[in-house]
């Protein structure tokens, strides 16, 4: 059953150095405040997966958290490139970063097989492409029936995933709507998990388009009312789009992203 | 008519080469812009079908983002990433996939990954594939909407992200690829389509004020221009105001 | 787009004899409405795909609709067996019944794997059962990246599926909700599809927990109020056990079945 | 002490294994009975788990079939039947699955498909597989409750729908199988466990007034009897009041 604890109390103890950690959220929903907590308790040499990096894993990145990353799209959704993330891919800077690049259809189904308890995943995909020449984890396999070829990618199974969430009940179960992204299955298939949530509430009440994770599939929830900022939660929060595009400026400069990293970590934690 | 920008001629260009009722899978950036115009102005039935999981989307500004809450508020259905491509896309069921490119070769072939030859050691690392290689393998045909010039419009990608015609000449049949793959590239300056044989793109029409040449010029290969060029309507005034008006509500 | 038409035209111009048909529902909105106007129709060959065939599978059954049935769990549920299956099974009456037979999450997985455009399924199933012996759509798979054994299924898509859902609005888009089976799937697994609804209506209001199947994901919708009775549909009707266990007597005895079959011929339809 | 049936002990003698917390996947008719007398009387945090698509069902009636609608209305959360199986019965999620059988035989291996030598030509068409062979595999063990007569406690299944414990000694760890397999038995007469070498069932406890010589007569194979052999405690008046009422509520 999950219990219902702190931010920091969480992350200090799910997330270890060199853990495979997958903070997952499609535009919406993303656990940025978690990230800030790995970053506030410097954590090294993670392994970080996300079909969608975007500001948050920069962040880690550019703070030295992370030695690699598996993904399928690393970008500042609306604004342009990540400059931390080319700059440890391109300088190695603070710490060279290792990519392991996917699609999203890949990713999707290598969270998909995770959850199922399966090795791998089956999908119509990559054919053609140059990514099988630069990534190990795509490879062919023969249906059994009708011997067609198709494209095979393992399970994903992070040792810890953390997921923003708009709502847990006090025994631990989690609720979400909205664009629901692969969280469910991220979820599913880590080892060990995290829900942030907008906040904990009495009784969940039946929403329409919404999910519930059993407090029994979730080890630990964390209130943090507006963790997902500068992303949103449907029904509490809207997009922050200044913060993305603001972000571009902090983020393309080494010394303005240290002054920044430096604010985060002394920023106080009041949960 | 009023003044208008070569941005504006191509999304309205991309825009009209949508049909309504057609299941449409948008891009971020471009084509959803294009795919947003459409849907305001002659073709109101296009179905929107975005990555992050909305079939049907109907917003009335331009999502800020492929994961704007827009898109799910105003679906037929919102469903899970994982469903999205293994459900929808992946069985064929979309008709046109809209995509940009960073590169864009003369098969049709995408690169969003990186530029430069080494991929281990890029000039420029970029965002990645996300639903693109999917998206150009399981749609019945591709639409790709991209700026031109000698570094996006190029000879050979320098890496292949998205599938088009690779080396052309029938190759995405070899492959077993099920979709037509790009049929259309709408550019700043023109309009592209693949020859039937050889699958290399051949501009088949300019944008009102544009000179072959100007094309050429903006041609990272030796380019071939059909027989019967045409010209692209200008953009009407009903088009370009739909257009700034889905703009500006998305300031 | 779907288009909005009677029952009966629906199956006319839909089920073809030798069709692969599911009729699919889980326990929650059978479409036993439109089982009945197969029977009326005649059709004939038939291979009936369900995880679950029930009464109105019996009924197809007895009737010689079928020539093969791919089922996982073929009962009266809560009430015992299926008396004009077993008669067809063990004595070949009215016809021969041909049986494929596999496991719900065997079934299932051949759904997902028909609705998602690939051949075949893997899964942990099977294993050191008879059923690998007498079903020969359950074969080995190896996983390409740790070697380990698993079990592959074949892609099932019918040629028509039909289900039954609340309602659909004036455009064919349709909406269902409670126990939502694996209804999704096998109607995006098919070549052709009928939905069979409670009602049409202006507008879907979102429902917690509902799904909906877009108007250009289905063929055909037809309004048949009731239309999953015996069975039920949440928000609309109640299960009516009394029917279940009276069908018990009815299916015994072939004479008495007879007598049912020709009551569901001269039925008048009013659709 | 009331008067209780056979029956009424097998019940309340099956809910009795369960504890609090435990996930239990639901096979209808015993086991949900069992799990529902549970859930109502020590073991109130039961999560019931039905492969209709539901997670934490608290029916307070006895559901008439695994796709009552009580079980939706009443659960934490529904999904499909595709989710029920891939995504949280297959990883090995569930602690208990608990089921029926229309044969058992001495390694735990339950035949709910065909009764005769001939799958072909059958004695008795059974119903078939359903859930069973996956719960059986997956579960990370399962209790089997069934009504014991020499017809249904065999030395050999005529069908192996789910796998037990094959012929013994460790096959289930040979196969790869991950869950423990039935490791606990309840019938109308007592309870069976697996030896923990051989894997044949033993008899570790008679119900009240049920003799040693009973269950022999009863069982299809030459019984193993444990060396501390229990008496079941008889149903506490609370225990069938709970199980009496949930049954009349079914009606």
């Amino acid at each position: 059953m999950a219990e219902i604890v702190s931010l920091p109390g969480a992350v200090a103890e799910l997330v270890r150095d060199g853990d495979v950690v997958a903070l997952e959220g499609f535009t919406h929903l993303i656990p940025v405040a978690a990230g800030h907590e790995i970053i506030r308790q410097r954590r090294r040499e993670l392994t970080l997966v996300r079909m969608t990096p975007d500001i948050v894993y920069d962040q880690l990145i550019g703070a030295g958290c992370a030695r690699k990353l598996i993904f399928s799209w690393g970008g500042n959704p609306g604004v342009g490139s990540l400059h931390r993330f080319r700059d440890a891919v391109q300088h190695g800077w603070p710490v060279p970063l290792e990519i392991e690049e996917h699609s999203h259809a890949g990713m999707a189904n290598r969270y998909v097989a995770g959850a199922s308890g399966l090795p791998f995943a089956v999908l119509r995909g990559y054919v053609g492409t140059d990514l099988p020449n630069v990534t190990d984890t795509i490879k062919p396999i023969t249906c059994p029936f009708t011997g067609e070829t198709l494209t095979a990618v393992p399970a994903l199974n992070p040792d810890v995933t953390i997921i923003h969430a708009q709502r847990a009940d006090r025994a631990g179960n989690v609720q979400l709507w909205g664009l629901v992204g692969v969280q469910k299955e991220a979820v599913l298939a880590a080892r060990r998990s995290l829900v942030t949530v907008e906040e904990v509430v009495d009784e969940l009440a039946p929403v329409p388009g919404g999910i519930v994770l059993p407090s029994w599939a979730v080890d630990r929830v964390a209130e943090v009312p507006g963790g997902a900022h500068p992303s949103y939660a449907q029904g509490y929060s809207e997009r922050d789009n200044a913060y993305y595009a603001a972000w571009d400026t902090i983020s393309r400069d080494r010394d303005e992203f240290e002054r920044w990293v430096e604010e985060v970590r002394h920023e106080r934690v009041q949960l | 008519m009023s003044e208008y920008s070569s941005d504006e001629m191509m999304s309205v260009a991309a825009a009209r080469a949508l049909s309504g009722g057609q299941r449409c899978f948008v891009g971020i950036g471009l084509p959803s812009t294009a795919a947003n115009v459409a849907r305001r102005t002659h073709a109101p039935d296009l179905v929107l079908i975005y990555e992050s999981g909305t079939l049907g989307s109907k917003p009335d500004r331009l999502p800020a983002s492929i994961g704007d809450g827009i898109l799910a508020e105003t679906a037929d259905a919102v469903i899970s990433v994982p469903e999205v491509f293994n459900y929808w896309l992946q069985p064929g069921r979309i008709d046109v996939g809209f995509l940009g490119a960073a590169q864009l070769d003369k098969f049709g072939n995408i690169n969003t990954t990186v530029i430069g030859d080494d991929y281990a050691d890029p000039k420029v690392r970029l965002p990645g594939a996300g639903g693109a290689p999917e998206i150009a393998a399981n749609c019945h045909e591709v639409y790709v909407v991209v700026r031109q010039t000698r570094r996006s419009f190029v000879d050979k990608v320098d890496f292949v992200t998205s599938f088009g015609h690779g080396t052309g000449h029938g190759e995405r049949q070899r492959l077993g690829l099920r979709g037509a793959g790009p049929t259309l590239v709408i550019t700043d300056l023109g309009v592209f389509r693949p020859d039937p044989d050889s699958h290399e793109l051949v501009l088949t029409g300019v944008h009102p004020g544009v000179t072959v040449e100007q094309v050429r010029e903006a041609t990272g290969w030796e380019l071939t221009v059909a027989d019967e060029l045409s010209t692209t309507p200008a953009p009407t005034s009903d088009e370009l105001a739909v257009l700034r008006a889905l703009k500006e509500a998305s300031q």
